[in-house]
């Protein structure tokens, strides 16, 4: 299924970018450019980056490109105007272009380092042993593998169907238990609410871990520990927090191309995909270490922006 | 009323409010005195008067009241490991002294409504902008005093710098207007920049700037020996630049320029309560260390007599009052330095009242001659005293309140002021008698106390005694007396503060017993609940037995009565003549105000002339001379040598010479081709050359 | 089975693609689309190696910057092409030679 | 081939956005954690649409249509986007879904009761969604009297049914995001009084606002372009930043748990915003309408 989305995807935005490099027409090459862009931002949801999809729809194809036909309109007295180059312009680049496109699809053929990195759900434990088996055999004994708590669902339990008004009282009430926590959870994220399937008195919350332990310098998600630090926090009178259980998963770093294509083409072995990077985002963004960057480029938008409205005013230039 | 944060909050930043929407809204579309643009800024300040009169004098005998807010201190500036947290904080002393500044900016406010409604016989312009000012003043003092960190506080203090800047500057057109501004802001801004350094002395070596950290820090050690003196002396440099001490206290004076309730807003509520405030915290959290302390001392000792002695010879009756204020905040400092806080504290508070009514008073005054030479077409001075007199019986009102301040700052019983300065002068006899070699600190208080009732009722004498213009000088003598005999008293938006601040220079608020130090002394040294226990050592000191202070009573009252005595026979029943005194030299040397002023435009304003001067001409001559010289120098060389060069320089080095040129032009001319201004064409060239580079790379990590 | 190569693959075609059309364009517009195709490649380029490489969001950090700078260079470059094109009457980047040496 | 495909592609976006409404409790649409950034990201694509369509037509009146359509619909999309800000400020979510589980619980805590920031944000919302749409009175890229009929002029058959088709669609989403934000989405008014389902609820709250919106047409004539503009960008865009700042401190306030205590009775920050703000609206009200900008001293001849 993913590799026929990908394949769509990938042959839309390729024959469209040609589209765009060869068309005669600037408008169609604007609009050759949004689908393409558009194509673009499926790869996005497909490499599990729905926040830069949407961005990418919004800034792109909402804002820039609309930007763009604008300046055609501004610019062009005809529509249809003469796009190919001489001959001359054509053959060099021609050239280059074919070079760099054969350096690239070589580089990207070619083995990565080790250190390539997987996830997958163990809820059994029995998948942390079948993949240093697996390890063994490969003889990718270099990999390192760790058990972690990848995910946290809490389980609380009303006294009769749950009203609204709980569920959102629920969902603060962890909220505000973790915010409390700082530093010790502080990259600890609420991702789910859901209510149980056929036991209307209970609800469920998910909580996900954001940033590779790596990164982070965090010990990994310790279910009893959330659990101490909610348990006392009741949200209503009439809901308990009556269970904590921690998604168990194995993290394998360090492995070779080969070895992960291998891992992850097991059928026996469920990867783990997270249930959103948005949060996680917003954290690396506005509580961690890209503030100032983040900071940085908004500055330099807001003068890009006022810089472009004092060009392109007229009669400013003698 | 809950003494809670919120209501913190609302007192705090109802004058920003009202500030913002006068600056926002009001200022642009209402020209001219409208009062509805003044109700803005009352309200502004009135708001904040009630909520502290019905929510935190109620709470003023609670030791231990100390909140918040927020409640985990807010991390204000986050830089990883360090952070900058501010909050705010309430105790003993921060309440009294919002009580104070919220009630003498409320009177300055409403005095205002009245006295700026006409400039020059013409609707003030910049009414709204004017009231903006003084709510933001209003606005950085509150903070100020309710910071619990010394960044905030710095905050607020910087924007009292600024707020100073545009209020004394408010009359812009007048020259001397915009000289007193600027001289005003950089005189403070050298005490600035000294304080700001102090800061960082104090974040690096404690790591924190909250008060109660602070404190600890200290307490712990974290900051002793030659650094603390030294981080003690720039904190106290910038207490030096607001409150005007001895040397930064020309700017005080100057500070004249601006309208009369600013002054009474600069003098006795806000800025230079900074100054003052500023240092007793520091007292308080154990910055200031026995060396430091000492300097504080002498410092604000020699101020007040130093001030005293200019204010003798004063005419303009807004320059007496300034120097009053130096002279008074010299005694405060005075206290400060002889471990005194709770006396320092209290001065403060009665100088804040009576200052005010002396200020607002002499602004009634001011308003009132003011209207009177305008409806005789005058161009007399209206606040020069020579041209008054007499006034008494023409302005009742005014003159009650104001002899009533008068005899506050003079320091006679039943008033405010004789409580508080007995307190200090009691406390720095104290000192001396347990430290003996300090015996001048004394000697300076004492003196100063003659001096400021002799000055001070000199200006009541020539202002509100006498016959109307009977010192009157010059061509338009006789029109002045005119003009006074039609003065009028001022409207009851400004008699009512005048009666108000009056009331709170009179003993009876601040104690029962005419002659202790009442309620106040037992709120401010009370333990500060967020003061570690070591700290309160400073308080320790200060009070000297009982005789010291029936001593200091009678000296006090002795010299102040000798001093109003003085001025009865010299200038009330002229049995003196000061005619000797006004020529001789001492007197031309006090008008000169000790030359510091002229000093300081020597040594500052002309030689920063001079030095650009200096480096100008040293360009000029100096640098262009040797370059020139040396080009006469190889040209005359050259002429000499031509004889002998001709031959080798013909085919040899113009050989070579024209060779290069040449060659360089040919290369020129092959770069050329290449610059051919097609876009595309560089591009390529930058393509081709990532692909080269990719290849290298690729290459060398093989 | 998708994999990082697939990505790499696209990419790789997407910025020859760009870069070809900066190359050729013959209008300045054209030119500014080329150079989006090629932020666009780089930015795949980022996301894929961030879930197939890095872990966490670290590309996806890059590439919302990517998006950012871009847009600030849309605006400016199309701002100075309208300009130019007051000035000169085109926007053929070929006839936009008065810097010629 | 654009002529073709552009009435698709308008529609299709109008189509596209309502995946991101619930339209009752624990639905799977509009469960989505993206879900409001989604809508501003899809609803700016319908403007490529229309400039498809005007440009194809290759019509002038089209192309006058599409090109104020665009400026419009770009306009208006920065107070759109300010007021879904601060729906997103005051939940804490992007979630529509979740959205609406904040809203639970009675008419008072529908997030245009709540506080007088996100009451202003409804409006603001509602009005800039008409221009969005291209509604009257904001219906100038189809202003029959001026430009016969728009970017649509050339379209005929199923092509120009698509296109009315995306207008209705577009009244009807709008409006159904509009209850989901502000008016408490399937929640009933009255809590605990399950009378009416979900469902119900969300229909009847959608169907007031369309009707509002065709009352509005029905009563209010055409403005001009520059007012359009002027409403846009001098009056809502700082309108919007103000909700934006205010939400942003209320919400800080609230989470340091700021209130004042007066007789048993605890007031939040929300509260105290209700007596607040509309004090600080009537003053300036009373200052624009009572003085009004005084008439300023004709500016010096600007230098040629």
């Amino acid at each position: 299924m993913e590799a026929v989305v990908f394949y769509l995807l990938a042959g839309v935005a390729v024959v469209f970018a040609g589209v765009v490099v060869t068309t005669r027409n600037v408008v169609h090459a604007a609009f050759a450019l949004m689908v393409s862009l558009g194509a673009v931002a499926g790869f996005y949801v497909l490499l599990d980056a729905d926040f830069l999809a949407v961005i990418q729809l919004l800034v792109y194809v909402g804002g820039i490109l609309v930007l763009v036909l604008f300046g055609v309109m501004m610019t062009s007295g005809r529509l249809i105007m003469q796009l190919r180059a001489p001959v001359g312009q054509l053959l060099p680049a021609t050239f280059v272009g074919l070079i760099l496109l054969g350096f690239l699809l070589h580089v990207g053929r070619s083995e990565l380092p080790n250190n390539r990195t997987l996830v997958f759900e163990d809820s059994d434990g029995e998948t942390a042993r079948r993949v240093a088996r697996l390890l063994r055999e490969l003889g990718a004994e270099s990999a390192r593998l760790q058990s972690e708590t990848a995910r946290v669902v809490l389980t609380f339990q009303g006294a009769g169907p749950l009203r609204p008004e709980a569920v959102r009282d629920a969902r603060r009430a962890v909220e505000r238990g973790l915010q409390a926590a700082r530093p010790s959870s502080s990259r600890l994220y609420v991702i789910q609410v859901q209510e149980v399937w056929g036991a209307p008195e209970r609800l469920q919350i998910a909580l996900e871990r954001k940033g590779t332990p790596a990164s982070d310098g965090m010990a990994p998600l310790d279910p009893s520990r959330i659990a101490e630090i909610l348990q006392p926090l009741s949200p209503r009178e009439d809901l308990r927090l009556i269970a904590v259980q921690g998604l168990r998963a194995v993290r394998v770093q360090g492995l070779s191309e080969a070895v992960y294509r291998r891992l992850r083409e097991d059928p026996a072995l469920r990867v783990l995909t997270p249930l959103s990077t948005t949060a996680g985002l917003g954290d690396a963004l506005m509580l961690g270490e890209f503030l100032l960057p983040f900071e940085v480029a908004g500055l330099i938008l807001l003068v890009a922006l006022m810089g472009a409205a004092i060009i392109a005013r007229k009669g400013i230039t003698p | 009323m809950e003494l809670s944060g919120t209501l913190l909050a609302i007192v705090l930043f109802a004058p920003l409010v009202a500030f913002l929407i006068q600056i926002l809204l009001v200022g642009r579309w209402v020209r001219g005195p409208r009062v509805a643009g003044a109700v803005v800024s009352l309200l502004g300040v009135g708001v904040p008067f009630f909520l502290v009169l019905v929510g935190v004098v109620p709470h003023l005998f609670e030791p231990t009241a100390v909140l918040w807010v927020p409640q985990a201190p807010l991390r204000w500036i986050d830089l990883g490991p360090l952070s900058f947290q501010v909050g705010l904080m309430v105790d003993n002393t921060t309440k009294v002294l919002l009580f104070m500044v919220t009630l003498v900016c409320l009177m300055i406010h409403l005095f205002s409504v009245e006295y700026m409604k006409v400039r020059d016989g013409e609707p003030e312009p910049y009414y709204s902008r004017f009231f903006a000012y003084l709510s933001l003043f209003t606005f950085a003092m509150i903070l100020l005093t309710l910071s619990d960190n010394l960044l905030t506080l710095f905050i607020g203090w910087e924007l009292m710098g600024l707020c100073s800047y545009l209020l004394i500057g408010f009359y812009y057109e007048r020259k001397s207007a915009q000289d007193a501004a600027i001289k005003a802001f950089l005189t403070t801004r050298v005490g600035d920049v000294l304080l700001l350094i102090g800061l960082a002395i104090v974040w690096a070596s404690v790591g924190s700037l909250r008060l109660p950290e602070v404190a600890q820090g200290v307490q712990a050690g974290a900051i002793k020996g030659w650094l603390l003196t030294l981080a003690g002396l720039f904190l106290f440099a910038g207490a030096v630049g607001k409150s005007a001490q001895f040397p930064l206290h020309t700017w005080l004076p100057d500070a004249m320029e601006g309208p009369t309730p600013v002054s009474a807003l600069i003098h006795a509520a806000t800025m230079v309560a900074a100054g003052v405030y500023l240092a007793a915290r520091m007292l308080q959290v154990g910055l200031f260390d026995e060396r430091t302390l000492l300097v504080v001392a002498y410092v604000g000792g020699f101020t007040a007599l130093f001030a005293a002695s200019i204010a003798l010879v004063q005419t303009d009756i807004k320059r007496v009052l300034a120097y009053s204020t130096v002279s008074q905040l010299g005694y405060m400092m005075l206290a400060v330095g002889v471990g005194n806080y709770t006396a320092a504290l209290f001065h403060l508070l009665t100088h804040a009242f009576f200052k005010a009514c002396l200020f607002l008073g002499s602004g009634s005054v001011i308003h009132a001659l003011h209207e009177a030479f305008h409806r005789h077409h005058l161009h007399a001075d209206a606040q020069d005293m020579r041209n008054m007199g007499g006034l008494r019986r023409r302005m009742p009102l005014t003159f009650g309140t104001f002899l009533i301040a008068t005899l506050a700052i003079s320091g006679i019983p039943l008033t405010a002021g004789f409580l508080s300065k007995d307190a200090i002068l009691a406390g720095s006899l104290a000192y001396v008698l347990e430290h003996p070699q300090h015996l001048m600190l004394a000697v300076f208080g004492f003196i100063a106390a003659a001096m400021t009732a002799f000055y001070m009722f000199r200006l009541v004498f020539w202002t509100f005694a006498g016959t109307p213009g009977g010192r009157a000088l010059g061509p338009e003598a006789d029109a002045v007396r005119g003009a006074l005999a039609e003065v009028r008293e001022s409207s009851w938006v400004m008699t009512v503060p005048l009666a108000v601040l009056a009331f709170f220079a009179l003993w009876i608020f601040w104690s029962l017993h005419p002659a202790s130090e009442g309620w106040i002394a037992e709120v401010l040294s009370g333990a500060e609940g967020w003061l570690p226990e070591a700290a309160h050592r400073a308080e320790a000191h200060g009070h000297g037995p009982a005789s010291v202070h029936l001593w200091t009573m009678v000296l006090s009252v002795g010299l102040a009565l000798l001093g109003v005595l003085v001025a009865a026979l010299f200038y009330l029943y002229r049995r003196w003549s000061t005619e000797r005194f006004a020529q001789g030299q001492f007197a031309r040397v006090l008008e000169a105000k000790y030359g510091l002023d002229a000093l300081y435009d020597w040594a500052f304003v002309r030689n920063a002339h001079r030095l650009s001067q200096w480096s100008g001409r040293f360009d000029l001559r100096v640098i262009d001379g040797a370059v020139n010289g040396l080009a006469y120098l190889v040209v005359g060389a050259r002429h000499s040598f031509t004889w002998v060069t001709g031959a080798i320089d013909r085919y040899v080095v113009d050989g070579a010479v024209n060779g290069v040129a040449w060659l360089l032009r040919q290369l020129g001319a092959g770069f050329r081709q290449l610059q051919t201004g097609y876009i595309q064409g560089y591009l390529l060239v930058v393509f081709s050359g990532l692909v080269a580079l990719a290849f290298l790379i690729s290459a060398a990590f093989r | 089975m998708i994999t990082l190569t697939h990505y790499l693959a696209v990419s790789s075609l997407l910025f020859v693609f760009g870069m070809f059309a900066v190359l050729t364009r013959r209008n300045a517009i054209a030119m500014l689309m080329g150079v989006e195709l090629i932020l666009n490649a780089a930015n795949l380029n980022f996301v894929a190696f961030s879930k197939y490489v890095l872990g966490g969001v670290l590309g996806q950090v890059v590439g919302l910057f990517v998006i950012v700078l871009a847009a600030a260079e849309a605006a400016i470059a199309l701002a100075i092409i309208l300009d130019i094109y007051q000035e000169l009457a085109t926007i053929n980047p070929d006839e936009t030679t008065e810097l010629k040496g | 081939m654009l002529f073709r495909f552009a009435p698709y592609l308008v529609f299709g976006a109008s189509v596209a956005v309502a995946s991101v409404v619930p339209p009752f409790r624990s639905s799977l649409i509009g469960n989505y954690d993206l879900g409001l950034f989604l809508y501003l990201a899809i609803s700016s694509l319908v403007v490529l649409g229309i400039i498809m369509a005007g440009w194809a037509s290759n019509s002038k009146y089209s192309l006058f249509g599409a090109m104020r359509a665009a400026a419009q619909i770009v306009s208006y999309e920065i107070p759109l986007g300010l007021a879904v800000l601060v729906v997103v400020l005051a939940t804490g979510t992007l979630n529509p879904q979740r959205v609406v589980y904040d809203q639970a619980g009675g008419v008072h805590h529908w997030l245009i009761f709540r506080q007088p920031f996100l009451f202003i944000s409804a409006f603001l919302y509602y009005i800039s969604a008409i221009a969005e749409v291209n509604r009257t009175p904001f219906d100038l890229p189809e202003a029959e009297s001026e430009i016969v009929a728009g970017f649509h002029t050339e379209y005929s058959g199923i092509r120009f049914a698509y296109f009315f088709m995306a207008e209705y669609t577009n009244m009807v989403i709008v409006s159904a995001i509009a209850t989901t934000l502000f008016l408490g989405g399937w929640s009933g008014p009255i809590p605990g009084w399950d009378l009416l389902p979900g469902v119900v609820w969300f229909a009847l709250k959608t169907v007031l606002l369309v009707f509002v919106m065709m009352w509005l047409r029905w009563t209010l004539p055409r403005v001009r372009v520059d007012q359009l503009m002027a409403l846009c960008w001098k009056y809502f865009l700082p309108i919007g930043l103000v909700n934006v700042l205010g939400t942003g401190i209320l919400e800080l306030l609230a989470q340091e748990g700021v209130g004042l205590t007066i007789g048993g009775w605890r007031i939040g920050p929300n509260g105290i915003a209700w007596v607040v703000v509309p004090v600080l609206v009537a003053l300036l009200g009373v200052y624009a309408f009572s003085g009004g900008p005084q008439p300023r001293p004709a500016a010096a001849p600007r230098r040629p």
